[in-house]
């Protein structure tokens, strides 16, 4: 298997690893979480939001390299984001920069569903199909 | 980058320096560069050569000469062993008994086979990964012509009991073909005493050349085969003998005595079990005491097996069969065991061989927890599927 | 004993020093000796010289670096082709082109897919060794799947026009397999501006290493596997890789320069020419002027060859095919080129290659016209069929 | 294929190759040969007779090492004896002495024929079957 610089520098290292902070705690902290156990692969994150904007997102993840750097990838462009990226999280993008074969995009679109359950918890409205 | 271990020996080994300096006594223009098969003084001398190094790779492992068909390794052997059997066989008896833990050249055989009209009858193995020579007895039918299964499994190293499926083989009157491909060195194996029909062979996992192996046809046994043209090696393997790797696979199976490596690579892999025994919940895949000494199979509960061989990096180790560490798929073996999803994918397999050493195995325990540690840390609150 | 002259190159050749130093670079455990497919850093520096290996063959030959498959030589290469596409092609369009002059390891694979239910149409050549494009287009008919022409002769050196071969299956929409094993480094051979569709190659023919060769396989041309399981090579030839021997095959050809050392192998197979058309009746099986530069395939009327052969023994040539040397037929490309059988048995090939000088060939003619010359003397009065 | 050094030495210098030295010739001069195409062999045998007795023996031959062998080793070992030796060639201790593998028998028997055909000449009556 091979991995990009990035990834094994995310994997190696994940900033946004682990659970905010919890100083702003009741200002707005929510969970959410997604998994897929045929693909061996649970991710949550938390999100704490301030004044509608994302001041912290922390992740924990089950899973392969890819999975934990995109995790880590994700969490670090939310921070200062309105709460609607939760929703605009671009897989694509991800797989692009950080340079993740086909074969894992199941795992990544679990990130996908994880940041989105931390959107319904806020009221984010779904986008409309 | 930092350091490098390497412990995958069960994938290959490197070549023992003695056999490469024989080999490449073979090659250049002031060795023994003839073609085996050609009539003159340089051809003569390849020749001798080739014999020498069949009557080593026959003393280590207790077969007769004249049963020596050299192959491009193990694959061949098995696809050779399997096909030649069965495309032999009468219409009436083309059925093939064989387990469902064997490797991957053994298993895509046999469904070759039975997309080709054969007809296959699987066993399994117990939870510790051993086959039950009743099993197999009871998978014979009238119409079996063949039983194949391995001798040490390349993925948790147990070790079947090849003299007493050799045994009721011979009762029942079908052959026996085993895959020794991982056992020379390693586990004891003497052809000729345990009654086996038909083994494959390979030199790369004991110190030898890749791409060189053999199958060993006791002399009496009918087998078609399977590569057509020239007279070489009685028309059972054509093809211009490649005179290094023979003498190569000779030299490495004379070196490779299990009587004087087993007892060390036992204890190193005992010391690498004890390192790894202090992280919480590691377990090994299969049995400690009965499987071969150059495989260690452990599962790590609570993380994902990429993940962990890529936080270990510096360390060369498995997820399982070398030809399956790309793929996503819980190991077939591991699977067979009983072993969750989860759990199989959490698995590592160690390989510790001739130039291991303690102190490289220190290592791999330290780093391995360490890693576990973090990785578990990373996961914490997963559901708990995740650490079936 | 004295003098030991190495003239059989077209039997198999010695591996160049250069290459034998890299081919050793992947054997110990300080060099690049991982299993290709392994995920690891050992197999990944294993893998990439096996990606080098494949780019520096595919530059020789012109072909897609995509369509190669390393297999143990042209033998099994052979047989995949020819096996591989017949077992493919529907069941009305099992019929394979090939001529009577191809090697063992197509001719007897041509025989065992006839024994299968395929049917055979077998081309001739003409009294030089040379197969007419013509000849083998009427051979074609609707139900043919595949052609197979080789490229150069072993025997004679003869070449085909396998660019002309191409084209016209092309036309007729069949595939072309050639068997290029005698080639490389010795006549152009462009795959891809040619529009061959399967290729054989072997290493040792070319100062590589004995048992590795490649089939070429262009991307798009389906065939079955021959060998199973395991996904190396997509699946068309499992196996573990064996990084020394691809490497060896690699930096081979990366060396085997038809426009560097053709001219120097033409030149010394003329000056032996020169040195042996002294002798009485001797004349060249095949033609001097458009055969390859390595071989010299040459009748001595009045002797028979194993005692010619027997004679000058210090010399080391061959009857014709190293894989029929030893036995008392004649060999069936000169009886094809219609040699009648005591002509064909008074007949030897000389191998020419990298480390052949002026001096050994000079040595190996003047040998020959004494032991000729001896020979005939002993043979004296015999009858006319002796000399035909 | 493999040459005794007893086929090479004889195969390198056949003493008894050649033609008779005629000195005596007229007192019973004899050649006989055989052939085999399909073996791609002929031997001839010259045989010099006086008082009965086998004076000399001289062979000319086109085939193989062992062929030539064979046949210098059968005309050396007629020297000096009764003409009747001529039908007594011993092929099988032939091929054992010298070592010569089973499928140049045919070759060997050759040797048998030509020498049989001098005995003929010379009026040696053939065995009774
Ligand atoms: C048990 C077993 N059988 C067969 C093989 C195939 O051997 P080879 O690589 O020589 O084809 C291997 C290893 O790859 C093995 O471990
Ligand atoms: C024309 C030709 N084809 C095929 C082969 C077989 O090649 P290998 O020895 O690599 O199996 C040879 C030589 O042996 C050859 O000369």
């Amino acid at each position: 298997m091979d991995y990009s610089s990035e990834v094994l520098r995310r994997f190696d290292s994940p900033a946004t690893a682990g659970e905010t902070d919890g100083a702003d705690a009741d200002a707005g902290l929510v969970a959410g979480e997604a998994e897929d156990r045929s693909l061996n692969v649970w991710v949550r994150f938390q999100v704490q939001l301030r004044d509608g904007a994302i001041r912290d997102v922390r992740f924990r993840a089950f899973g392969c390299p890819h999975t934990i750097a995109a995790a880590d990838w994700a969490a670090e462009r939310l921070h200062g984001r309105p709460a609607a990226a939760l929703r605009q999280i671009d897989v694509p993008r991800i797989r692009r920069e950080l340079e993740i074969p086909t074969e894992k995009l199941g795992k990544l679109l679990r990130i996908e569903d994880a940041l989105a359950a931390c959107a319904d918890r806020i009221g984010v409205p779904a986008p409309e199909d | 980058m930092e350091r490098s271990v390497y412990l995958d020996y069960a994938a290959t080994s490197p070549v023992d320096p003695r056999v490469a300096e024989r080999m490449l006594r073979c090659l250049t223009a002031d060795g023994a560069f003839g073609n085996p098969s050609s009539a003159h003084r340089h051809g003569a001398a390849a020749m001798r050569l080739v014999e020498q190094a069949r009557d080593s790779v026959c003393a280590r492992v207790g077969a007769e000469p004249a049963g020596l068909v050299f192959t491009s390794g193990a694959t061949e052997a098995n696809n050779l062993a399997l096909k030649g059997v069965l495309a032999d066989a009468p219409a009436e008896r083309r059925q093939l008994v064989t387990t469902r833990i064997e490797h991957k050249s053994v298993l895509d055989t046999a469904r070759a086979l039975e997309a080709a009209g054969c007809e296959i009858s699987w066993v399994d193995c117990d939870t510790r990964g051993v086959v039950r020579p009743e099993a197999v007895a009871e998978a014979i039918g009238p119409r079996t012509a063949l039983v194949s299964v391995m001798h040490v499994n390349n993925e948790t190293g147990a070790v079947q009991d090849v003299a007493a499926l050799a045994g009721l083989c011979r009762e029942r009157g079908v052959l026996l073909h085993v895959d020794a491909a991982q056992s020379v060195g390693k586990v004891p194996l003497d052809i000729g005493a345990a009654g086996i029909d038909l083994c494959s062979l390979t030199a790369h996992k004991a110190c030898g050349p890749k791409g060189v192996g053999a199958l060993y046809v006791r002399p009496g046994v009918r087998l078609e085969p399977q590569l057509h043209g020239g007279e070489q090696q009685r028309g059972l393997r054509p093809g211009t003998l490649p005179t290094h790797q023979i003498v190569g696979m000779g030299s490495a199976y004379a070196l490779a005595d299990p009587a004087g490596e087993g007892p060390r690579l036992r204890e190193l892999r005992l010391r690498l079990w004890r390192g790894l025994a202090a992280i919480h919940g590691a377990s090994v895949n299969g049995d400690l005491d009965s499987g071969a000494p150059h495989i260690l199979n452990v599962a790590f509960p609570g993380v994902d097996g990429e993940s962990l061989r890529c936080a270990i990096r510096e360390i060369s180790v498995s997820a399982g069969s070398a030809c399956t560490s790309d793929s996503p798929e819980a190991s077939h073996v591991l699977s067979t065991m009983g072993l969750p999803d989860a759990r199989a994918l959490g698995s590592i397999r160690f390989g510790i061989g001739r130039f291991t050493t303690a102190e490289e195995v220190d290592y791999a325990a330290a780093r391995v927890a360490a890693e576990v540690a973090r990785l578990r840390a990373l996961a914490d609150a997963a559901p708990r599927w995740c650490s079936a």
